[in-house]
């Protein structure tokens, strides 16, 4: 008992101090979401993705600006899936524009915003999606590799990269469970199946033909560790969304994309109707749209762009490395409709396989 | 003690945690009950009929429970350690307690993978001692995940042991080894019988808690090992399925708290902590 | 300490070996982390590719990684302080029930140690979708965070009101004072080095806690831990690594200096009291 | 100001154990009265019952001839003095010597003024700054005791005052704390299972065994004429002779009467040839110790009984060698106390009156 004597009269002071901490930790916990600095008068929209150097290209390339002239701020926001599927299915919720790939948008359609007429739709991607489709981007699922881990040449389609004896060494694959990506088709076409008659999917076949792999893979959890798969040399042929390899390449490594048989997947951002900001919704949807600015987001991220009339504003060497850019041909379009009507099926199957 | 006055001790002392408890533990929990009957209540027979869920559970069971050994064992070295080494020593494994109870666990994890993929820091050293040649296939084994969830439970271990050593009577150790005791008898006869109870409840609420394990396993183990809680992850993050995802969590939480109670029943493991 | 060592015979050399390899354990990963955090390329890779500071520098100007480190000490601190309030309440309490409910009070506050963090948060966030004016606040963040707290402060207090000499409060009683006056005079300055013990023990959990602040942040705000987290997810930058670093370090000085000011002041204490 | 307490029938029963049995005791106002007893008579639970640290099954607790046995102990006006000493160690002695003021919110120069003449009465003025932890253990007791005292309290409860002390000190300490009940005049009551302690200290003793008062009188009183074996034995040596042993002889009024005769050591003393004494009888020496003081003889009689004698410590021991054969008695017969058994009694005062 006696080792705690300690002074006692500064404590009476220290705990004062605790105490008027305690009131204004509870008195900021009581109030909304902090102020921003240089709030203007025109309110806010609250843009939900995946945060990270994507989110902020897109600061860069759209949300400043737009701030600036329309003093209607954009607030980032780090998106929650649970927040996200609560809106989609109609319930009430924080975003008003959520990212969302294709699959999602045609499963949840009736409770998104159509946008109205005025603002430019996205000319690159499927009719049924345009009027629903917010500043799109298209991703590339593919497979890629540093050049010089494969000297002569690397896999040139999906039954190369399945060949461990040709391309020696372990293979970067999406282990979330759930992250189903592109794996079932391109099993599917490394098994022989034709690219028009992949759909309906043969599932038990695509396992089997994953099961002949799987003591090859290196699994990642998140796409960034592909970068440190390949640059480490722990992984010699990934197969990831291509902005891994984009990032890997700004490193100033030398890397090889297969655009052939590469997969690609419009993503953008929806409206839902329980949005609480529609209109200054719709207005940045009209900003995004535009070529120019696109080309500036595409330039730091090096997805596909969601108008044709962005390629104008890109210099060649950088619209040769871009999915569906030119050049890149033999790329494959997935089945959104099928993939959204199976999506339960497809990560169950593929999370068993996982854990298997 | 006067009864009365003790009256009014507990309603100004007992009353606010337990009123705090009612909001921030009761009503989630009912909110949990609620959402798990969102479709029908269905959920609760499907999970059960669902393979990868009984998978996941008796993996994370074990998973658990493998954990728990390990660190329970290194915890009870490790604290007996901090006893009995030199003060410079004593001072280096605090640090190293501290140091990583402060890191993030996210980025732990990442500084595991970092060492543990094939050509990662352990294959670096190996091979610049020209040990290995070949990457090596520690990455997304058993072996290269559970020393990272070992290090995350440790200190949950080791604190306690170190208070149950340090209650040790000097004296009682002095007679033991004045009367002749070797090492063996004195681990056996004065210092085990003190470790013990810190040890069965750190080992307790180190199962409890791995039950929860999600990432790491995961990342480090590959994703042979999913666990429940990312299971629950994958209802409600992916599949879109609250209901499931809130009837597995109902289900964890109780199987945690009931795991919880009969230990604590058996081994009067909150009393040890209190 | 010459005791335990002699008392543990030739059992040392080997309880240390195996003490040093466990806290390898702890320790290299913490180090492969530091080291990739200086690189001067822009991976997250080990070796490091040369040395440089450069992303100290950028996380140290980065609102990016400041702002969540700046909400993620607000945060931590309001849960903790909750936590301390009612962990210490509660070990005060049990101190005055019969064994037979002290028991059952003393279970519940040490079983949200053992809650599953995600079906908590899912739980929570229930909470949030039912009353939206809690969505965009930090409520039921602090108040999640506080319960997750709250074991540990409890634990840790209660360990010294176990050790409270019962006639104290004998003594304070027949020498006039009301409980009231007995808490913050007597208890309560005897239980601080414990509460502030708990309550650093139950702050670096929860400043580290990421599953609730993923589901229960307002929408344009992270916690420290939540942008680690994105960041793991969305680019492996050593920045990662680096902002990780500076909060270890940032930490062991607090508790060093902690450590050292209150054995300075043990001292003083003692100059002052003997002549 | 100083009250007479008085306890009235008062009963407790903690758990299984009856530890207070209906005990009635007196206490004039300034006075101090000491519970003597062994461990588990029940006397600390008297003590915590007069505090309001326990409470009565039935019967009441007066001060100043009003019931406080339902009052708590903050208002009781009662100071207290721990076996432990039970000093707050996070607080300077003046701190602790100043608590009960704080206790009723008395202004803080008043406090500090209070503290430092209460040290000064218990002769630690100018340590005020100290820590307890800096202090010796009869410095703790001093600073207990002026902090019990600090508040002017009724009365003043000394719980086994002694006990953490060493022989010197507490002799010492004894005499210090007479000199401070008498000079503050407050009724006092204290705890102790030591005798010296009890004589010392006390006006009255109280003698407390499996939970009731056997006798309650001034020291000597008590220590010449207990009303029992027990007490007898329990405070120091005696003699004890029943009336089957024969020795009564020549005993006014002793004559055919049962009872059992009590005679101290010191009473007890080796006889020259032909001395004519009362309860004399035949022992052989078996045992000599020298104690300081004085010298204490053991002798066993023919039949087997134990006879202990005390002699000055200056006094010739030739005649009194292990071995030797000799007689015993006391020479004065009013120091042959006879022990009626009960009901024959009459001249004692009844035990709690």
């Amino acid at each position: 008992m006696h080792r705690t004597a300690a002074p006692g009269r500064n404590r009476n002071r220290s705990l004062l101090g605790l105490a008027g901490a305690a009131a204004l930790a509870i008195a900021m916990a009581g109030c909304s979401t902090p102020a921003a600095e240089g709030e203007t008068s025109g309110g806010e929209v609250v843009f939900a993705d995946y945060g990270g150097p994507t989110n902020e290209s897109r600061q860069i390339a759209y949300f400043d600006s737009f701030q600036d002239e329309t003093g209607t701020r954009v607030v980032s926001a780090s998106l929650q899936d649970a927040i996200m599927y609560s809106m989609l299915e109609g319930e009430e919720g924080d975003y008003d524009l959520i990212q969302v790939s294709s699959d999602s948008l045609i499963k949840y359609k009736e409770n998104l915003a159509v946008l109205p007429d005025g603002v430019p739709r996205a000319d690159t991607f499927p009719e049924e999606i345009q009027d629903y489709a917010v500043g799109g981007f298209l991703i590339g699922i593919t497979q890629g590799w540093l050049t010089d881990t494969f000297p002569d040449g690397g896999p040139q389609d999906w039954a190369d990269f399945f060949d461990t004896e040709k391309y020696p060494g372990k293979r970067a694959w999406p282990g979330a469970p759930g992250s189903y990506d592109a794996s079932f088709e391109l099993a599917l076409l490394a098994d022989g199946v034709a690219p028009e008659d992949l759909y309906p999917l043969d599932l038990d076949r695509a396992v089997a033909k994953l099961d002949s792999i799987r003591d090859d893979l290196v699994f990642y959890e998140s796409y960034p560790e592909v970068q440190t798969l390949l640059s480490t040399g722990s992984a010699s042929i990934a197969v990831s969304v291509t902005g891994q390899f984009t990032a890997l390449m700004n490193q100033g490594l030398d890397v090889t994309v297969q655009w052939n048989e590469a997969f690609l997947s419009p993503n953008f951002f929806v409206i839902p109707e329980s949005a609480e900001n529609k209109e200054a919704a719709y207005e940045l949807a009209t900003w995004l749209a535009d070529g120019e600015r696109q080309a500036v987001f595409t330039e730091r991220t090096f997805y596909g762009p969601a108008n044709e009339a962005t390629f104008d504003y890109l210099p060649e060497d950088v619209a040769s490395k871009l999915p569906g850019g030119p050049g890149n041909d033999g790329s494959l379009y997935f089945d959104e409709q099928y993939r959204a009507d199976y999506l339960e099926e497809l990560t169950s199957s593929y999370t068993e396989w996982l854990a298997g | 003690m006067q009864p009365t006055r003790t009256q009014t001790e507990k309603r100004w002392l007992l009353w606010p945690p337990l009123a705090f408890f009612a909001i921030a533990l009761g009503i989630p929990m009912a909110m949990l009950l609620v959402q798990s009957f969102d479709r029908g209540g269905g959920a609760f027979v499907e999970m059960f009929t669902m393979s990868s869920f009984t998978a996941a559970l008796l993996r994370t069971l074990v998973m658990a429970a493998v954990v728990t050994v390990l660190t329970t064992l290194i915890g009870a070295v490790y604290g007996l350690a901090i006893w009995a080494a030199p003060r410079w020593f004593s001072g280096i494994l605090l640090a190293w307690l501290m140091l990583s109870l402060w890191t993030s666990i996210v980025v732990r994890t990442v500084g595991w993978m970092l060492l543990e993929i094939p050509r990662g820091a352990i294959y670096w050293l190996l091979s610049s001692l020209g040990l290995v040649e070949e990457p090596i296939e520690l990455y997304q084994t058993a072996l290269a995940m559970y020393p990272a969830m070992v290090a995350v439970m440790l200190p949950f271990v080791v604190l306690p042991a170190m208070t149950a050593m340090s209650s040790i009577d000097r004296e009682q150790l002095n007679a033991a080894v004045i009367f002749g005791a070797g090492p063996t008898l004195v681990l056996r006869s004065v210092i085990l019988p003190a470790l013990m109870p810190a040890l069965i409840s750190g080992g307790v609420l180190v199962f409890v808690m791995s039950l929860g394990f999600y990432v790491t396993p995961l990342l480090l183990g590959g994703p042979a090992n999913l666990t429940v809680s990312g299971l629950i992850n994958l209802q409600v993050n992916t599949l879109n399925r609250p209901d499931l995802g809130a009837s597995m969590s109902l289900l964890l939480v109780a199987a945690t708290v009931v795991i919880y109670l009969i230990a604590d029943r058996l081994f009067k493991v909150s009393e040890k902590w209190g | 300490m010459r005791t335990a060592a002699s008392a543990l015979g030739f059992y040392r050399a080997p309880i240390l070996l195996v003490s040093l390899l466990a806290g390898l354990m702890l320790f290299v990963p913490f180090l492969v982390l530091v080291a990739t955090s200086w690189t001067s390329g822009g991976l997250l890779l080990f070796p490091p590719q040369g040395f440089s500071l450069r992303w100290y520098e950028t996380v140290l100007q980065d609102p990016r990684w400041m702002e969540p480190f700046a909400l993620s000490l607000a945060v931590s601190a309001a849960a903790t302080l909750l936590a301390v309030i009612f962990g210490t309440a509660g070990a005060l309490a049990v101190l005055r029930l019969s064994p037979r409910s002290a028991r059952v009070v003393r279970t519940l506050f040490i079983v949200p140690i053992a809650l599953p963090p995600v079906a908590y948060a899912i739980g929570l966030y229930g909470v949030n979708l039912q009353l939206d004016a809690l969505r965009s606040s930090f409520v039921t963040l602090i108040l999640g965070e506080a319960l997750i707290a709250l074991p540990y402060v409890f634990v840790v207090v209660s360990a010294a009101t176990g050790r409270l000499d019962p006639n104290l409060r004998k003594a304070a009683v027949t020498l006039g004072a009301g409980w009231p006056l007995i808490l913050r005079r007597v208890e309560l300055p005897l239980l601080i080095p414990n509460i502030v013990a708990g309550a650093v023990f139950g702050f670096s959990i929860v400043f580290d806690e990421v599953v609730l602040s993923v589901f229960l942040l307002p929408p344009g705000v992270q916690t420290l831990p939540l942008k680690m987290l994105s960041a793991s997810t969305e680019a492996f930058s050593p920045a990662l690594t680096a902002a990780s670093t500076m909060v270890s370090l940032l930490a062991l000085i607090v508790l060093a200096l902690f450590a050292w000011l209150s054995r300075a002041g043990a001292r003083r204490m003692r100059k002052v009291s003997t002549p | 100001m100083t009250v007479p307490v008085k306890i009235d029938q008062v009963d407790v029963t903690l758990g299984p154990n009856h530890v207070l049995k209906r005990v009635c005791l007196d206490v004039k106002a300034g006075e101090f009265v000491t519970l003597l007893g062994a461990s588990g008579s029940g006397k600390s639970t008297l003590l915590n019952v007069i505090a309001g640290l326990q409470g009565v099954d039935s019967g009441h607790v007066l001060f100043n001839g009003e019931n406080v046995e339902k009052r708590p102990p903050q208002k009781r006006n009662v100071g207290v003095v721990f076996q432990s000493y039970a000093l707050f160690p996070h607080m300077t002695i003046g701190e602790n010597v100043a608590f009960p003021l704080l206790a009723a919110r008395r202004p803080v120069k008043e406090r500090r003024a209070v503290a430092a003449e209460m040290l000064e009465l218990v002769q630690l003025g100018g340590m005020s700054d100290r820590m307890p932890a800096s202090l010796s253990g009869g410095q703790r007791q001093r600073v207990a005791l002026a902090r019990a005292i600090a508040a002017k309290p009724e009365v003043l409860l000394l719980d086994e005052p002694m006990a953490a002390l060493d022989k010197q000190l507490r002799e010492q300490m004894q005499v210090e704390i007479k000199r401070i009940q008498r000079q503050v005049g407050i009724t006092t009551i204290a705890v102790t299972h030591d005798q010296t302690e009890a004589f010392t200290m006390s006006d009255r003793v109280a003698i407390m065994h499996e939970g009731c008062f056997v006798q309650i009188d001034e020291p000597e009183a008590l220590y010449r004429r207990p009303v029992t074996e027990y007490v007898a034995k329990f405070l120091g040596e005696a003699n004890l002779f029943g009336s089957a042993d024969g020795v009564l002889l020549g005993r006014p009024g002793a004559s055919g009467s049962t009872g059992t005769a009590v005679i101290r050591p010191e009473d007890m003393q080796p006889l020259v040839d032909g001395e004519s004494a009362q309860a004399c009888v035949e022992a052989t020496v078996t045992l000599v110790s020298f104690q300081g003081e004085r010298f204490r003889v053991e002798a066993v009689t023919p039949d087997g009984m134990t006879v202990i004698s005390t002699l000055p410590g200056n006094t010739d021991m030739g005649r009194l060698a292990v071995g030797s054969r000799l007689r015993f008695g006391c020479r004065q017969p009013e120091r042959v106390h006879v022990i009626r058994p009960e009901g024959q009694d009459a001249a004692r005062e009844p035990v709690a009156a």
